[in-house]
């Protein structure tokens, strides 16, 4: 897929809870967005920090062609994300994008179970909204640590059912994600991003159920193309590059331990 | 643009702007940003004699206009190199120097063996100062009986040019330089990374997997500046000056200061079409200033 | 905040945040920004035996979150410092340390003789790595010897704490730090500027009288960082730790890299008020991390 | 005089000719400004250049006490000045302040000659309404090379007469500032700032009628406050800091060649 290097203006900036924001960009020259897959990334130029060098990768949120609008949900995660989630309107971020692999979704048939946590449930927006035009049966899993940190909830609900995890209690059923009733059921196949140890344990579920469960990592990473070889995840085939060879992975290309 | 045309030992350079070992993939990755044809050459990464896997993650730290790496040499070996890349990169009309590291002066020249029979492989990268291996690399980098005895054994088995990438953590690069020139090197490129490391203080443990790494980016520019300057003033050979440079102002600074050709290495990540942008930013200041040859520029500080 | 105090020698300070040299004047010029007794202490500006003028204009550069500086060890010679700036810094309630240069070994024993009787100056730091000036200073500071034979012949000469201020131009400062330490050192500093230079390209000269100069700020603070590792690991002497401090974390990456105490320098110029902020990031820090006492964390890397 | 370090808020940014533009400020805290002489600078953070590690010295312009704002007139000379001239209202802007020794102006009497060149020009306008209401005859000096980049013209006229020179001739006398007619009458004082050699030709004509000249230097400084001892300048006395011994030297105390 070409990638390109573009200038964006910021069309909203919506305050979520938390640390969070939604900003909605779309091309500065006017031009259509580019061809995208549910799961791939950009990466951010952050201009007015005086402590950011390198760009921010940040997964694409939703891409709503009608508006011609990208959709960054950006966790404030240290000076780089907050000055981007300072943007104003018709302020212009630049961004390489779309980089990385996105997941698969020709192949996927019947129920599927998305499983997002904290800022890790930004691609599964757009995920839902493929899948489900593809005629799936959509179903969200959300964890957060309590209710005031769920994300874009209403959202969601336009691509599937949405089954919630808090571990307060205080919304859904309490506990982790891997503890939510909805492994009780027969999934067709499992999407998850989120935290490493709530991958992990997505990944454990799935293996017991033997059911096929692909993961977005969130490597460091500095160039986002594959040349400073920084954001490596050891696979069955050796360290590759997270932005290049990922950012989705099938777990059992994976070394997660059991 | 023949106003920027540079030699290199026998390699002729359409224009003075390279790519630094490790920040440009094989060109290929950047193809979708920048007309690679537009360049002076690509330095391809860093390739051993066997494959490696390199350092375990994390491997990168950001830090004030700049960062930090361990990546460890990873690659695919030499023969992976010849069988693989090598066949994909003949339609690129730039030089395609190929950087060469090594645990061992036997592995150094091995590698510079393997290569030398490839038509389009004109020039190696002699690689004695990663900081980020164990064994090799930078051990052989910061005395000038180390530098002088890999450059030696390969010069003896490599008859292109060769090139030589000095570490800027010693007390007096020029002495090393010296010594490379002294052992037929063609020419030295610097600097590579500084030693470097930092902290993430919250979680009390350093940020890269293996403690230290290779600082670059701007940060080091004025590092870098001063060594190419110093070492301009100590051999006769052409010198290739990186670390930091962002635009054309940043390597004309190499180039007063007696840079032959530059490498722009870090910020690819920043500004994937920087290396063009760079190119035109040099013929643009040569307009300027009536400068009919870029050779002209060199040293004059 | 009891639980910030350090001790450097005989030095007991009430916490480990010190000014570095020529970045603080003598405290006074920021009187009006800091609570001078809320800091560890200060380490005054380079004193030499005679006056010095320092180097002709231009003295600076900024470079990328860093700056150039060639002054020069500009100053008004030891005894104009005994007589009429010492008696204005009796008031502070914080250790007052002198940092001492000389172009000789006889000049630096010189004014340590003359320092030694002045009651609350209960240190010198013993500078043998300024870049900006021609005879001694970092000659000194960059081979094992030279470093050894300053400190032995200071060391004769003054019984108070006695701190050696290092020089990062080197490529081994863990072994100059033992030379050091051999010769009894109480405490080595570290690090002084790394030797830069920056040219004005458009101008076609170099932006410093000196053309090289040295370079600090944010942009060395990772190679400072990794050469306070170096040297914890090397001696058992106290570090005080520098480059590129400003805040709190920052401070903390070096205690956490094995300083018992840092300096502030070069930020200093951008946030006149930083040095008191830091004090209370620390403290912070301790706070939030349960530290009560902020020795736990030095060296825990 | 105490100094301050000050949040400023922009109340005002105005563009003028060439390279210059005009930001007004208020003390974001709402307090009075503090106590300031014409010819004193402050040092301002630009926070959000990448590019920028040091604060900007910039002269004061003017103080507006009935609209409690402070004037800073500024030339775009690079990443950090340009940065500052983007500001818009409501901006916040960091200063340390107010620095440096201002011009003498108590022992000032009868006719004096204010000569500024480029942003030079500056300080002259806060200096020329103090001289007048000492009840001095104000003259002001201005030199550009050509029409377009005189600054304030109509500022300096409330407080004295204006003489132009221009290097084309565009405005005033043709050549330089040293060459126009006023050099022809007898002032008790002179005052200038400006470019170098400006400076030094004034200097010089000052000398040859024996006429008091007080300079003001634009050194290149990091702190500002007489601790990095960048900004010397030879004097009789040796180099000393312009920061805190300026900028506002008498010729006499410089080492000017003639």
């Amino acid at each position: 897929m070409k990638k390109y290097i573009l200038d964006f203006v910021v069309r909203h900036n919506e305050k979520l809870g938390g640390r969070f924001g939604l900003l909605k960009l779309t091309p500065a020259n006017g031009s259509q967005l580019p061809e995208i897959a549910a799961g791939q990334f950009v990466q951010v130029s952050v201009d007015g920090s005086k402590t950011t060098f390198l760009r921010r990768p940040i997964s694409i949120n939703f891409v709503d062609k009608v508006t011609n609008e990208l959709w960054l949900l950006i966790r404030n995660a240290g000076n780089g994300t907050e000055h981007l989630l300072s943007s104003k309107p018709g302020d212009v971020l630049n961004m390489v994008m779309p980089l990385g692999n996105g997941f698969p979704v020709e192949d996927a048939t019947g129920r599927v179970l998305l499983v997002g946590g904290g800022v890790g449930t930004a691609p599964l927006l757009y995920l839902g909204k493929i899948l489900r035009d593809n005629g799936l049966d959509v179903n969200y899993l959300i964890g957060a640590r309590t209710k005031d940190e769920l994300l874009m909830i209403d959202n969601l609900k336009e691509y599937g059912t949405v089954y919630i995890s808090t571990d307060d209690g205080s919304a859904g059923d309490p506990g982790l994600v891997t503890q939510n009733k909805v492994w009780d059921e027969k999934w067709d196949r499992i999407y998850c991003c989120g935290p490493a140890p709530m991958m992990k344990g997505v990944a454990r579920n799935a293996r017991k159920s033997s059911t096929q469960c692909f993961v977005s990592l969130e490597n460091m990473m500095a160039c986002g193309v594959g040349a400073c070889l920084c954001c490596v995840e050891r696979t069955t085939k050796g360290n590759v590059c997270v932005c290049t060879e990922g950012p989705v992975f099938e777990i059992n290309q994976l070394t997660w331990q059991d | 643009m023949a106003r920027l045309n540079v030699e290199i030992g026998s390699l002729k350079l359409k224009n003075p702007v390279l790519t630094a070992s490790g920040t440009f993939g094989y060109g290929t990755e950047f193809a979708d940003f920048v007309d690679l044809n537009r360049l002076g050459g690509f330095i391809v990464k860093g390739t051993t004699l066997n494959a490696r896997e390199g350092n375990d993650y994390p491997r990168m730290a950001e830090t004030p206009s700049g960062m930090l790496n361990a990546v460890g040499l990873q690659n695919k070996g030499v023969d992976y190199f010849i069988n693989n890349i090598y066949p994909t990169l003949l339609d690129i009309d730039s030089e395609i120097i190929v950087n060469v590291s090594g645990a061992s002066i036997d592995d150094y020249v091995e590698v510079a063996r393997r290569l030398a029979p490839l038509e389009r492989i004109n020039a190696i990268e002699v690689n004695i100062s990663c900081p980020n291996v164990k064994q090799g690399g930078m051990a052989f980098g910061t005395t000038c009986e180390g530098a002088a005895s890999v450059t030696k054994a390969v010069r003896n088995a490599f008859n292109k040019t060769l090139i030589v990438k000095l570490s800027p953590n010693v007390t007096d690069i020029a002495s090393i330089a010296k010594a490379v020139e002294a052992e037929g090197a063609d020419s030295v490129s610097l600097i590579n990374t500084m030693l470097g490391m930092a902290i993430d203080v919250e979680r009390q443990r350093p940020y890269l997997s293996t403690i230290t790494g290779g600082l670059s980016g701007p940060a080091v520019r004025p590092i870098a500046v001063r060594m190419v300057w110093q070492v301009a003033k100590a051999v006769k050979i052409p010198i290739i000056g990186l670390g930091g440079i962002t635009s054309g102002k940043d390597a004309l600074e190499f180039i007063m200061a007696g840079a032959t050709a530059i490498q722009v290495g870090t910020y690819n990540f920043v500004d994937p079409t920087v290396t063009s942008k760079i190119v035109d930013e040099i013929d643009d200041y040569c307009h300027r200033h009536n400068v009919s040859d870029i050779n002209e520029l060199r040293g004059i500080i």
